[in-house]
């Protein structure tokens, strides 16, 4: 058998020894890799990059634990370059299982940044019927929510004294895994044009698209693929730093990055066997 | 871990390595976890539907006088006809229940969620003057080709064949998407399993020493 | 009778399952339900088919001691010690977290599943290496596509910005095509296969005699 | 052949009267879905004006536990003073009798479905053809009003839905074309029909595995019975152990499901008696597995890896295990055949099996298979679906440029 041959026909068992060693190597030895960042992904960081401190920015965090892996890390990396920035943050939860886990992040975060609650942040909390509740935000926070999630009626908050709805936050950025964003694309933006930007699962990314075209959105974060985007750039600017353990959707992409490297050069490998043995015939 | 929790997981993990030793060839490991798996499987899922099935919408309703569910438990004995060569064809009107119900149901959904609801998706308007317009434009375009190329009773000849070429590399090109999408997932499960052993054996070597 | 009936019963319960899709009455909705149930039903009967098939099947091999046949006792041991654990502490016990039955499921079928998902890993970068060669025009783009999505994950400087364009572009338009002439096809197929079942035009699956 | 007629004649006719029949007897209107109850706080601005017109009528095709309310939006609702966030629904069953609080819609709104349970012992139950009054609230950034209590209405179940005209539509027309060829197939008019390559291999393959004496592998995929791609597959299934029966090789296949093991084994039994090979049917070759999806793929491919089946033929409904299969199939050196309507697998099987029948080609498969002319008749009428299809995308997309609405909401759906 020629060389060439020999390139066209490897017994499977390599391919799968390749594709074993390079996911257990990555594993073991992670790296990070120089990524490529989506517009859609850079305009959400250079937005909040953009904060000057004192301004407020709003996070409507609309996910269940189940689509955790792909969603958790862009509230991580928004919240800490959010408090890095010096800027003040108003979160709300518009889905039933995710109250908990957002008070987990909130609390973490602002431990980390020293920032304190009620004057740096304010946490709302969970009202069901995202519609309704999304709506009366646009009028007035106080309709839904007279006491943020801790109890505290809104208007004894230092920070929500000169606040009354959506005119008064800079952005809002919606991070959701199911139809959540629908609500906050027709009714913060369409019906009180809020300037919205979305981080949404990998399977929903196609699907809004179209909302950026027609500019409803300035921004979208795309699965895990595009956390870890956004976690490069957070990461490059020092938001947040691999020694602390602050990066997750970056931890899986050296595996990915290397694995697909493979498969295509596996491809490329089967192509040139291919072709240089029919040529040599 | 606990002692018993860290067994489970090694009973686990040794089961996760019979599979992956599959890679290499058939070997005795891999069949013990096989026929393990199929045996423990088959009897998870009669006791599921025992409990989840039988008990529930059988015998209870039965026991509080809703006589009309008589009806499946004959059914349903019906199909012990099978146990007899004899009189295995007095299963044929269970089998005739099943599959009806999946036919009859199927043809308004299909009609529906495939067929009407596509049609009406892919109405869209279309243009030369901006982008958004002009790749509807195309979407129609490959729908249609892609149509072409499913007609079974016509030669795919001469512009008819030209469109349904057309309409196969369209067809192409979403199945090569579909596949390259599909790897980030499938790796992801790897790695998933990867990090689990390498778990494990540090928590069993640091039980051990 | 042996194939009238049964024919009959497809017809019937096939046009009902149809027609109560477009009526909203309650009666019908309920008879809708009962049907549901009742397929449940028929199908915890048949487990005890499954069931004795799979064990005769095995116990074949083990009395005839043909090639592997300790591994089919391993089968029948799993298979059996389900039903006895799952049966024992009676009435939905069984299925609650932290019971040897569902720590059985719970250590040996979830990780036996998880390994056999990852092997997918594997075998989809073989898949790929073989499959994909330039033979055809039609394998050329299967594998030009796949390979420019696969490449969104892939560094490649300031190609990058070009490559994104095309898997936007491959995701959005032709794949969205190929997603709805293949749903269309399929809608209409489908329909036409339940027909062919409810007129009774093919009913090889019914039996002979 | 006397079944067969009666039901190609008994069943359109019979199905047509009903619906025109049911047809007429209903009225088009929409439905709409929000929310329910919620608190808000008050504050101190004037209240705002209440909504008037409020009406309340049956909600339209539904199973007779709902009723919908209709009113004109409050003259704060966007003009005026401008703070309306929000309008509850009241209900009693007097009009001077207490009002409990049904619902929320958001401000904008002009409707509201009061959706009850059907069971009597829920307590969200509404019971039909009982007359119930409503009043709807304007609530805004403090003090509410009231509009004026509507008149009585009752709720009740239809007999036709309305919003599925089009599929009613769709139903009707595909069965007629379907039935036209079949009739005109069965007058004995010729119909060409374009090979297929997975159809045409299925004989080299069956004849493979008679020459290598090694038997043939047939996996029903991971559907039940009652799913139509399954169904599909056993129609290929029949044609199929016709052909391994005049072949005299061996058919395995190990089923997921105790049903589909059934009716594979009237299938494949039938066909060996028809064959004339009664004989040779051995049924414990149509075994069960197992129902739990890896664990039915560990098995199989044990099978694959140990029988060494000549030829693999994946028909049905396929998930994640498709590669699986095929991988292991094609490492077992067997030729392969496969089939879906998932088009997430299709990708797979075009990787890892020689033939791949895509989509609707699993459908047509029986038919190319059995040659029978009613049966081509049935292509011949899916091709005429698919015409229809496309002219529909050419005038819906002249209409949609053009917004010609009439015709696009002729294709709308509404549940």
């Amino acid at each position: 058998m020629s060389f060439y041959e020999r390139m066209m026909n490897l017994d499977r068992r390599w391919v799968y020894l390749v594709i074993g060693v390079v996911v257990v190597v990555t594993a073991i030895w992670s790296f990070a890799v120089p990524m490529y960042v989506t517009p859609e992904a850079r305009s959400v960081y250079d937005f909040v990059d953009g904060l000057v401190p004192g301004e407020v920015l709003m996070i409507g965090v609309d996910y269940a634990p189940e689509v955790m892996a792909e969603l958790h890390p862009m509230t991580y990396a928004i919240t800490r370059q959010c408090f890095a920035k010096d800027a003040k943050l108003l979160l709300c939860c518009l889905h039933q299982n995710g109250p908990g886990m957002v008070e987990q992040v909130i609390a973490q975060v602002a431990e980390e940044y020293d920032k304190v609650n009620g004057i740096d942040y304010v946490y709302l909390g969970y009202k069901p019927y995202p519609a309704i509740t999304i709506l009366a935000m646009g009028q007035n926070f106080r309709i839904p929510f007279p006491e943020d999630y801790y109890g505290t009626p809104l208007d004894s908050l230092p920070m929500m004294r000169n606040m009354t709805n959506f005119d008064n936050v800079k952005a809002i950025i919606n991070i959701s895994g199911g139809s959540g964003t629908e609500y906050w694309i027709n009714y913060a933006n369409g019906r009180y044009n809020a300037k919205l930007a979305i981080g949404v699962t990998g399977v929903m990314t196609a699907d809004y698209y179209p909302f950026l075209q027609s500019g409803q959105i300035f921004g979208l974060i795309g699965g895990m693929k595009g956390a870890a985007e956004y976690e490069y750039l957070a990461e490059k600017a020092g938001y947040i730093s691999r020694e602390k353990d602050q990066l997750w959707a970056s931890k899986s992409m050296p595996i990915q990055t290397t694995t697909h490297i493979v498969i295509i050069l596996f491809i490329v490998i089967g192509n040139v066997g291919y072709f240089m043995s029919k040529r040599k015939k | 871990m606990g002692t018993a929790e860290l067994i489970w997981n090694g009973v686990a993990a040794f089961l996760v390595l019979c599979i992956y030793s599959f890679l290499y060839k058939d070997n005795p490991f891999y069949k013990f976890a096989e026929h393990l798996v199929v045996g423990v499987s088959a009897g998870y899922f009669a006791m599921i539907l025992y409990y989840n099935a039988f008990l529930p919408k059988l015998i209870h309703p039965l026991l509080a006088g809703q006589w009309w569910y008589i009806i499946p438990g004959i059914l349903g004995l019906l199909m012990w006809a099978r146990f007899s060569r004899k009189y295995q064809w007095l299963s044929r009107p269970t089998l005739g229940f099943v599959i009806g119900s999946g036919a009859g149901v199927a043809i308004p959904l299909y009609l529906q969620n495939y067929v009407i609801r596509q049609v009406h998706a892919t109405m869209l308007p279309v243009g030369f003057t901006s982008w958004p317009l002009i790749t509807n434009l195309l979407i129609i375009i490959m729908v249609f080709c892609s149509l072409t190329y499913f007609y079974f009773s016509k030669q795919h000849k001469g512009a008819f064949g030209a469109a349904a070429t057309f309409g196969i590399w369209t067809l192409m090109i979403g199945f090569g998407a579909g596949f390259g999408m599909t790897v980030m997932g499938r790796v992801a499960l790897l790695a998933e399993r990867v990090v689990f052993l390498r778990d494990y054996f540090a928590e069993l070597l640091s039980a051990l020493f | 009778m042996r194939r009238t009936l049964p024919i009959a019963v497809v017809a019937g319960v096939g046009f009902f399952m149809l027609i109560q899709y477009f009526i909203p009455r309650e009666e019908f909705e309920t008879l809708y339900e009962w049907a549901l149930d009742w397929t449940m039903v028929i199908g915890a009967f048949a487990m005890a088919l499954g069931l004795y098939s799979l064990t005769n099947m095995m116990l074949n091999k083990v009395k005839r001691k043909s090639e592997g046949w300790g591994f089919s006792l391993v089968a029948l041991v799993g298979l059996f010690l389900m039903i006895f654990v799952g049966l024992v502490p009676h009435y939905q016990e069984s299925l609650r977290y932290g019971t040897l039955f569902m720590d059985i499921f719970e250590y040996i079928y979830i990780p036996i599943q998880a390994a056999m998902f990852s092997l997918l890993a594997f075998y989809i970068a073989s898949a790929a290496y073989r499959a994909f060669r330039a033979r055809t025009v039609l394998a050329t783009i299967l594998l030009v596509s796949a390979i420019i999505i696969m490449l969104r994950l892939v560094p490649l400087g300031p190609l990058s910005a070009v490559n994104q364009w095309l898997v936007n572009f491959i995701l959005t338009v032709p794949n969205m095509a190929a997603k709805r002439a293949f749903w269309l096809g399929v809608g209409l197929g489908a329909t036409a296969t339940a027909l062919k079942i409810m007129l009774g035009i093919e009913r090889g699956y019914m039996g002979r005699d | 052949m006397r079944i067969k007629r009666l039901f190609g004649i008994g069943f359109l006719p019979v199905f047509l009267v009903l619906c025109i029949f049911l047809f007429l007897q209903s009225d088009f209107c929409p439905a709409q879905e929000v929310g329910e109850v919620d608190i808000l706080e008050e504050s101190s601005t004037p209240p705002p004006a209440a909504p008037t017109d409020v009406k309340a009528v049956d909600t339209p095709n539904d199973n007779g536990h709902s009723i919908t309310v209709t009113w004109t939006l409050s003259v704060d609702d966007g003009a005026g003073l401008g703070n309306v966030v929000s309008y509850e629904v009241l209900r009693s069953d007097a009009p001077d009798g207490e009002f409990e609080v049904r619902g929320l819609a958001p401000a904008g709104e002009e409707s509201f479905e009061d959706k009850g349970a059907k069971e009597k012992g829920d307590a969200n139950y509404l019971p039909a053809g009982v007359d119930f009054y409503y009043k709807v609230r304007a609530k805004g950034d403090g003090l509410f009003s009231d509009s004026e209590v509507s008149a009585p209405a009752h709720a009740y179940g239809q007999w036709y839905h309305t919003g599925k005209t089009p599929v009613v539509v769709a139903v009707l027309a595909f069965s007629t074309f379907a039935l036209v060829f079949i009739t005109l197939a069965r007058k004995g008019k010729k119909l060409y029909i374009r090979p297929l390559a997975g159809i045409e291999a299925v004989d080299e393959a069956i004849g493979r595995a008679t020459e290598m004496g090694k038997p043939i592998l047939y996996i029903l995929g991971l559907g039940s019975a009652d799913m139509i791609a399954t169904i599909a597959s056993f129609t290929i299934l029949s044609r199929v152990a016709k052909k391994v029966a005049d072949y005299q090789t061996q058919i395995l296949i190990p089923c997921n499901d105790p049903i589909n093991m059934a009716v594979a084994q009237e299938t494949v039994r039938a066909a060996y008696l028809e064959a004339g090979r009664p004989d040779q049917y051995k049924e414990e070759n149509i075994y069960y597995l197992t129902s739990m999806q890896f664990a039915y793929v560990a098995g199989v491919n044990g099978i694959m890896l140990r029988e060494k089946p000549a030829t693999n033929f994946y028909l049905g409904k396929f998930y994640a295990e498709s590669l699986l299969l095929a991988e292991t199939g094609s490492l077992a050196g067997s030729i392969q055949i496969s089939g879906t309507d998932e088009i997430a697998q299709i990708p797979f099987f075009v990787a890892a099996t020689d033939y791949t029948l895509i989509g609707e080609e699993l459908y047509a498969a029986s038919a190319y298979l059995g040659k029978e002319p009613i049966l081509l008749g049935t292509l011949k009428g899916q091709d005429w679906g698919k015409a229809v299809v496309m002219i529909a995308l050419i005038l819906g997309a002249l209409a949609a440029t053009f917004n010609f609405q009439f015709f696009l909401n002729l294709f709308r759906i509404q549940l």
